[in-house]
């Protein structure tokens, strides 16, 4: 076994691990500190997979943007980070059972699909290859994601801006 | 399996179909707005973990060139999900500022 | 390249075993006397009035959301801008396009910054440009400014 | 291959950026007490050198509280997230010219993104540790950190322009100085042209405002926040803050002595092709003895740029924070962008030429 097996188990294990905690920790702020983590072993798994710039670009978007945001919008709403949000043991079923249905439908799809099982991964540079798709075959989709992304910023900052009549907090 | 756990397609599948149900789990169980959204981020990334999956195991095939394809789609669902996440975060503050609490349950104005 | 990848790791791992282990060690040394008033939150002398967590302001996390756009901006550049200096270097009409493709996009993200710029949102304190649109448009009867928004 | 990874984390972590963080400290104290005329620490050790190796005794052996209410999982977790990205990123730093802990292919990119595991362990620290200030401070701290990664990105994007590269020992590779011979450079990226050369003070100034240094210590301002983000961190936690945060200056001054002031290249040398001929016992020592040299260019370099910033943390008063957002968003990322845009208009124009390059070939010097 060697070291690479072990890295790409230990992502598995903790990836599995904290997204479970993910979906049942009944406090919202230890959920987000597990996304992190769950995150994070993907970004790990992204470098096995030799697809160093999407680790990269996976750690700077989604740790220390989407998860910052998503502290600040825990703390911006107070009353829900104290909360323990306990659930009916009724409200689990239906989603269990729904789930289950598909873990174990795509388990099923994944074991017979025809496609190779196993490769050699190739950790070929990855920055200089995504750059030249961007601006040859996906140019226009890199102008459109500049308009998706502007429109997305418009967006939000008008539905976030604080309204005058709203005004509180400390000013700090 | 037999010890190769990086050279084995099904071990990344496996885990993104696992992030998959646990994002699927997590939308349908929670009662609050931002427990969803983690939800929703999760499934993301167990499509885009897919995606470079493939890409990394399909890397020679002659048909698809040295595109990396499965990278880019793996950057542009990362981004989406920039964008969602800007775009949701302020509407659960907007929904917090109006209702003081975030259970969409109860969000019901707009219900026609 | 995996091994290179590996040798971060390592780095990354060794430093985040550091502070658990020289707290371990240091355990073993300082001494350990809590009482009540070491043990309560730390408030200029006083005694602890209410919870930590208290409301804030709005515009942080107007700042954390300009941010991450504009961070997608700068993370999705790096790919293209490593092209740029082959393509001029080799000639041809790959830098024009390289060029044209990556500074229109900026510039469309430019234009949302302008947008923020001249609606006030990137201003700290914004409550008198929202008053401003808001007595424009005749939502806000009075000039006054109710006392409990005057602090800012 | 595994053991001499393991083994340039531990001499480069352990045996550098600790100790000299340490020394900072120290070194820090100096300064203040010369621009102050004062004398500084002088009892413990010749000139008061031992003073850090007493502080960090000290520290280790004090009692380590945490409040009551303190999210203990959480609180446990920040100094580790914090250490992670500061000492984290050493690992990219190019030394000399093989002296690199790992040589990635995403070199600067890395770097930026360990630095977003700062920013959320600080943010995390201080809310779990259950008071006001802290979470002031650790509010102030994220949105600090996080707007300052912008025009930090795009000053380093326009080095990544000019360069061609993201890998760090690359990016410094075209620095040499340009004398006909096959390493021939550029010469340092800051002198390739004006654009570049404004692009440095934005990333100097988000770099600052990176590390909390003043005049963007909000975070941990004094006079009002107690001690901001890690008021409630006691004996070795503060001390692993404070060791993070000089680790964190040391990091980023590293950085801009590898990508814009040359990394261990000199003017009118390439210290590559130096012909020392010193020899012990039939091997030759010149490629020992240069590398010893460019360790030493780029420490000097480095310990330069430390100095600035400590010059300036006691010559400039503190910003308020609508200034801090203001210079952020108004200044700072417009040039930016703008110094970007004439960047590759440079390099299309000149056809990657430096000023120097330019200068001399106007001259008809060669």
């Amino acid at each position: 076994m060697a070291l690479v097996d072990l890295f790409v188990l230990s992502c598995i294990v903790l990836g599995a691990l904290s997204a479970a905690v993910v979906a049942f920790h009944p406090n919202i702020l230890y959920a987000a500190i597990a996304l992190v983590f769950s995150l994070l072993s993907v970004a790990g798994l992204y470098g096995a997979l030799g697809a160093d710039f999407l680790a990269a670009v996976q750690l700077i978007i989604y740790v220390g943007g989407i998860i910052v945001v998503i502290l600040f919008a825990i703390m911006m709403s107070e009353n829900i980070y104290r909360g323990r949000f306990v659930e009916g043991f009724r409200r689990f079923i239906v989603p269990f059972i729904i789930s289950m249905v598909v873990l174990v439908g795509l388990v099923r799809l994944m074991r017979r699909a025809g496609w190779p099982k196993t490769a050699e991964i190739m950790n070929l540079p990855s920055t200089g290859p995504i750059g030249q798709a961007l601006v040859g075959p996906y140019a226009l989709v890199f102008q459109y994601v500049a308009i998706v992304l502007l429109s997305g910023l418009i967006g939000a900052v008008v539905i976030a801006r604080p309204h005058y009549t709203e005004t509180k907090g400390d000013g700090t | 399996m037999n010890g190769h756990f990086a050279s084995n397609i099904e071990m990344y599948l496996f885990l993104s179909s696992l992030f998959f149900v646990f994002g699927i789990l997590c939308m349908l169980t929670r009662k609050n707005a931002i427990g969803i959204f983690m939800g929703v981020e999760l499934m993301l990334n167990a499509a885009a973990l897919n995606f470079v999956a493939f890409q990394a195991f399909h890397r020679a095939s002659p048909l698809r060139g040295n595109w990396l394809h499965g990278h880019i789609f793996g950057l542009f669902i990362i981004i989406l999900a920039a964008i969602e996440a800007a775009v949701a975060l302020a509407i659960v503050l907007r929904v917090f500022a109006v209702r003081r609490n975030i259970d969409p349950d109860q969000a019901t104005e707009l219900r026609g | 390249m995996l091994q290179e990848l590996g040798n971060a790791l390592s780095f990354v791992i060794l430093a985040a075993i550091l502070p658990p282990l020289i707290l371990f060690i240091s355990k073993f040394f300082r001494p350990s006397y809590p009482h009540s008033g070491k043990l309560t939150t730390y408030e200029c002398g006083e005694t602890p009035k209410g919870s930590a967590y208290v409301q804030f302001n709005n515009h942080f996390y107007l700042v954390a959301i300009v941010f991450l756009v504009f961070d997608v901006e700068v993370a999705l550049l790096f790919p293209v801008m490593t092209l740029f200096r082959d393509a001029v270097l080799k000639g041809g009409p790959e830098a024009a396009q390289v060029f044209l493709l990556s500074f229109g996009f900026l510039f469309i993200l430019f234009v949302g910054l302008i947008y923020e710029w001249k609606k006030g949102d990137i201003d700290w304190i914004k409550v008198a440009t929202n008053r401003k649109t808001a007595l424009e448009s005749g939502e806000l009867k009075s000039r006054k400014i109710p006392a409990e928004q005057r602090t800012v | 291959m595994a053991v001499f990874s393991v083994l340039a984390a531990v001499i480069i972590i352990l045996l550098f950026a600790m100790p000299v963080g340490g020394i900072c400290t120290y070194i820090e104290r100096k300064v203040s007490a010369d621009m102050q005329e004062r004398i500084g620490p002088n009892r413990v050790g010749p000139l008061g050198l031992l003073q850090f190796f007493a502080d960090g005794i000290k520290m280790f052996l004090k009692e380590d509280t945490a409040p009551k209410n303190a999210d203990l999982p959480i609180y446990n977790l920040a100094p580790i997230l914090v250490m992670a990205g500061s000492l984290g990123a050493f690992a990219l730093i190019p030394f000399a010219k093989y002296v690199i802990g790992a040589d990635l292919d995403i070199g600067v990119f890395y770097i930026m993104a360990l630095g977003s595991l700062i920013s959320l362990g600080i943010l995390l620290g201080a809310w779990s540790s259950d008071n006001k200030w802290s979470l002031l401070g650790g509010m102030r701290v994220a949105a600090q950190i996080i707007s300052y990664e912008i025009p930090l990105g795009i000053a380093v994007l326009s080095i990544v322009l000019v360069s061609g590269t993201l890998s760090m020992s690359g990016i410094v590779e075209h620095q040499a100085w340009p004398n006909g011979t096959a390493a021939g450079g550029h010469f340092w990226n800051v002198f390739h042209n004006p654009f570049l050369f404004i692009n440095f003070f934005i990333y100097f100034i988000s770099a600052l405002a990176e590390c909390n240094r003043t005049p963007f210590d909000l975070p941990e301002a004094e006079s009002e926040l107690v001690s901001g983000f890690n008021t409630e961190f006691s004996g070795m936690r503060f001390g692993l803050y404070a060791l993070a945060e000089f680790a964190d200056v040391i990091m980023f001054s590293c950085v801009a002595t590898a990508i814009f002031l040359g990394g261990w290249h000199l003017p009118f040398v390439n210290i590559g092709e130096l012909n020392i001929g010193l020899r012990l016992g039939g091997h030759d020592l010149t490629p020992l003895i240069q590398t010893l040299i460019m360790i030493g260019v780029f420490l000097a370099k480095v310990s330069v740029l430390v100095f600035v910033v400590m010059w300036i943390r006691w010559t400039l008063p503190r910003l308020r924070v609508d200034q801090l957002m203001a210079l952020c968003w108004k200044y700072l990322i417009p040039i930016g962008f703008v110094n970007l845009v004439g960047c590759a208009v440079w390099f299309w124009v000149f056809k990657g030429a430096s000023m120097l390059q330019v200068t001399s070939r106007l001259l008809g010097v060669h």
